[in-house]
């Protein structure tokens, strides 16, 4: 395994002092890992937390801060988080107007959220809870754990920070959630496995010439294993499946973003982004507002998913709206 | 020391004792099955799970079945995440409930607590048996507890053929489409694979028997 | 190779594309392959223009916008662009007081920027150059090509950008470059290498448990093959080269960036620097800024950077001026 | 059809023609050389320079060895980029002006031509004989070219000789520490590889024999 690290059970620890030494602006409990911004609580404000295993930078440690998550509880790599973590979260975060659970919908994240939320209430926290899962790989059933929470996660956080920075009700900022939930749809592939650092070697093997179809963000293989194939080829099976899941169609106004797994480099999710943008406009589908780059990763994975959201004027005033964390910032 | 028809506080430490050791010894198996379904993290996730409940016995020495319950439960859930956190996690707050605030069980109680433990973690998990999930090893364990005492065996016999139950629950999982967890998301791609969380259960069952029956 | 691409001889051209669609704000010549501001030029401001082998994204690219690059000239990959594509970008960005050209020293961009300011100075531009070459692990010497210029390009193109914006002369914003040259150092590794597309194979090979230590920013080798090592004893190396060479002393102000070499994931980053504040903090050395991210990268390469700039007042104050280009924005 | 005494500007032509095809022949094992010690790209940069320079000749004939050498250097330093592009521009660009606007080159002013040349490629890259590049393939075949017509040697046996002994300056590269470009940051370690660019330049000028001696 070559990675940059020390010891493999300390990689989350340490990745958490380097980010408070880097980023003063936010208060982190080294004990529990929970990450606040540092204003935090802010009073009468909606608290917006989330949280979800490692592994996954910038997400959700990267977008704590104005105008997007007030507090973030990183798990071990790939592992949810405990309810301890996100019930201290809860109360730092919580300024009487009540807190929002962001939840990725993984078994574990969900049952360890229900949790928190069971104790947040016991102590007299108002808290509202909604699950994300945008990724159309996986067929929905109400027999199966569902789908995946995937890239319209961070468009959620995006949006709903804004919302409760504008001093939404709590109710107001629940339903927008589900809004870009039930708007958002994703679909990743996989050119390499990654390696999760105390299993020390790579989660799946996958040929020279074979791309891993439909994976999630936990290194784990996908639906189908294809040969690899060329760019417009390769969107055109992320692509179509999300826009018929929906479905998008002619006349929608669409955020686009096109998300790197952690390995693949910003000149290639140029060239996919180019892709996208094609067989948009072939379907008369407007790109409104765009994003391009590693924001929600499997560790070192190369490969990349790509998301679209239907926007509606009030999803694109928030997506606008000023932004101030350490991954995302614009307008502050 | 376990005499084979009760268990008393000291069985049950001693329990969570072996189930820690053999956790360890096959932590890097348990992961290796995750990899091929899953998030390559159960064996990592329950070794750490397993470490920290052992120190908390060490501080404190529960009183009642109860309190170990729930010790062990606290425990895990803060320690391990996850899924397989909040499972445990039930079946140990379950277990001591059950067990009430007495310091030894009779083979009666003391599968009573494992059933209830066990129904937990399909009430917290909303799993079926076939769905290739933990319950796979844990629910015919139960059930094989429960028969044995009804054919009069003892504790101990009991708990022995729990384990045999569980460890045919765990290879049947092989052929099972997974419809929980993570590795439902392979769908098609989950068959073949034996199922990590029911290995773990089989384990869990297996030193309450080796602890119980010695 | 294992790329998100079409034909390997369209991935810059691809790539712009795709920036174009992404980012209005540019206007991008697809003949000549030149990056420009849509609002150049700016008239009365100072224009500042880089270039250099496609490849290192957001390397220079992703840095056009107000208060960092009027344009940028992107080559193919890992080849420096040519004169013409230098003359029409000086051209475009001449507001009347001047143009910059900020330099990385190849022989190759030091050649081809030497002509196309030779041309820009025949049709009366007024044309300055700094010549950026930060890079410890390469001995200096009249008799070779001397460093190369790595990460001190990006602190250079961001400190030159907030001070033309401010209204500075040519000659100060060129004497701003040269000090941040002469005041930055860089180092780099690689725990893998990278594949030139046109090349369609790994540039060199390196064992699992390898890695190079010195290398540049276009997959070579670096000067060293070491065993690979834990993030301690790693960082040690890029920093104590470092430090010594400036020498960067006790009481002195720096900015730390920690960059990745494009395949190597943020959690690691920030291993890294905490690492490097750690090593820092032992020697006095006050961190008073830092940039954590993959801002000049070698394709899909593992690895890391470590850059470090002794900042006073002037230099601190423009780095924290207002930025808005697809790869860096802030305070707008 | 070259008579091996004179060059016209058709022969010139032909040998970018030639120049062109054998560097496409050896663009993998240019770009090979180059992995080991630079970055990977001197076959494609010149492959890329090359095509485009066939190109302007098909698409404006020049009309003397000036228009002939400022059209070739132009394409080159317009279409490769890098290090090579300027220096073999260069290279074409003092080649023309030294040929002057005449359309046929006997053997001194041929010669002459190569001379100021490579001496433009040394003054635009600083570079010595030695150092590790084009020079160490380009002067000593220059020198022999010139020696050869001291001993009165023909146009054809000039550039024969120029070739030998490009190809023995290109051989001795390998020993050589690189003191110029890229692979002078592998220091030690650019010992032992053949230099890409001194191959190309042999590869200049074999064409060119091959061309002006036939
Ligand atoms: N809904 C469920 N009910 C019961 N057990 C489950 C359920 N979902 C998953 N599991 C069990 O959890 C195991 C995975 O545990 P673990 O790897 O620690 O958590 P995670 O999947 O979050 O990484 C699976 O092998 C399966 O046995
Ligand atoms: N200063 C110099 N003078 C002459 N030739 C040089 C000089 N620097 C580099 N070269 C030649 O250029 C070759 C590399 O060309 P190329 O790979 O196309 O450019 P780059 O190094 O910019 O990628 C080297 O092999 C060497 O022969
Ligand atoms: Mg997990
Ligand atoms: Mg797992
Ligand atoms: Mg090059
Ligand atoms: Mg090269």
């Amino acid at each position: 395994m070559k990675k940059l690290i020390n010891e493999p059970e300390d990689v989350v620890a340490e990745a958490l002092q380097g980010m408070e030494r880097a980023h003063p602006e936010l208060r982190i409990d080294h004990d529990l890992h929970v990450v606040v911004r540092s204003d935090a609580p802010v009073s009468g404000k909606v608290g917006i937390i989330s949280g979800g295993g490692s592994g996954h930078e910038p997400l959700h440690n990267g977008f704590v801060g104005m105008g997007m998550l007030d507090a973030a509880c990183p798990g071990e790599v790939f592992t949810s988080p405990n309810p301890d973590q996100m019930l201290a979260a809860t109360k730092a975060v919580d300024g009487g107007a009540g807190v929002l659970h962001i939840v990725k919908n993984y078994t574990g994240d969900v049952m360890n959220f229900e949790m928190a939320a069971e104790l947040a209430a016991a102590d007299g926290v108002d808290v509202e809870a909604v699950v994300i899962d945008d990724d159309v790989a996986v067929q929905d059933s109400s027999f199966t754990a569902g789908r995946r929470g995937v890239g319209a996660t961070v468009l959620a956080e995006k949006i709903c920070g804004a919302a409760a920075e504008a001093g939404r009700s709590l109710a107001e900022v629940k339903e927008l959630c589900e809004r870009v939930n039930a708007n958002g749809r994703s679909m990743g592939l996989a050119l390499t496995s990654c390696t999760v650092p105390s299993a020390g070697k790579p989660t799946f093997e996958l040929g020279d010439d074979e791309m891993e179809l439909g994976i999630g963000i936990h290194g784990e293989p996908g639906r189908e294993r294809r040969k690899i194939a060329p760019a417009a080829e390769v969107t055109k099976a992320l692509v179509d499946p999300i826009v018929t899941d929906l479905p998008f169609e002619s006349g929608d106004k669409v955020l686009v973003f096109v998300n790197s797994m952690g390995g693949t480099p910003l000149i290639e999710l140029y060239i996919i982004y180019n892709e996208v943008a094609k067989l948009l406009a072939d379907r008369g589908i407007e790109i409104e507002r765009n994003l391009v780059g590693p924001y929600i990763t499997s560790l070192e994975m190369q490969g990349c998913s790509v998301t679209l959201l239907k926007l509606d004027d009030e999803l694109t005033e928030l997506w606008d709206a000023p932004v101030k964390t350490p991954a995302l910032t614009w307008g502050a | 020391m376990a005499d084979g028809t009760t268990v008393t506080i000291d069985d049950l430490v001693a329990w969570i004792h072996r189930f820690s050791e053999v956790i360890t010894e096959h932590a890097e198996e348990l992961t290796q099955l995750d990899s091929a379904i899953g998030d390559a993290d159960h064996g990592t996730n329950m070794r750490r799970g397993c470490r920290a409940a052992v120190e908390a016995l060490a501080a404190t020495e529960p009183e009642d079945v109860t309190g170990f319950g729930r010790a062990i439960a606290m425990k895990l859930i803060s320690t391990i995440g996850g899924t397989s956190g909040p499972l445990y996690g039930s079946f140990f707050l379950a277990f001591g409930t059950a067990g009430g605030s007495t310091g030894t069980l009779d083979a009666e109680s003391a599968v009573a607590c494992f059933r209830a433990a066990v129904d937990s973690i399909a009430a917290r998990g909303k799993a079926e048996p076939g769905d290739k999930t933990m319950l796979d090893a844990l629910e015919p364990a139960v059930a094989a507890m429960e028969a044995a005492l009804a054919d009069g065996s003892s504790l101990g016999e009991a708990f022995e053929r729990g384990t045999v139950a569980a460890e045919e629950g765990m290879h049947a999982t092989i052929p099972m489409l997974a419809r929980k967890g993570r590795a439902s998301y392979l769908g098609e791609r989950s068959i073949g694979h034996q199922d990590p969380g029911a290995t773990s259960s089989w384990l869990l069952v297996r030193s309450a028997a080796e602890t119980f029956a010695a």
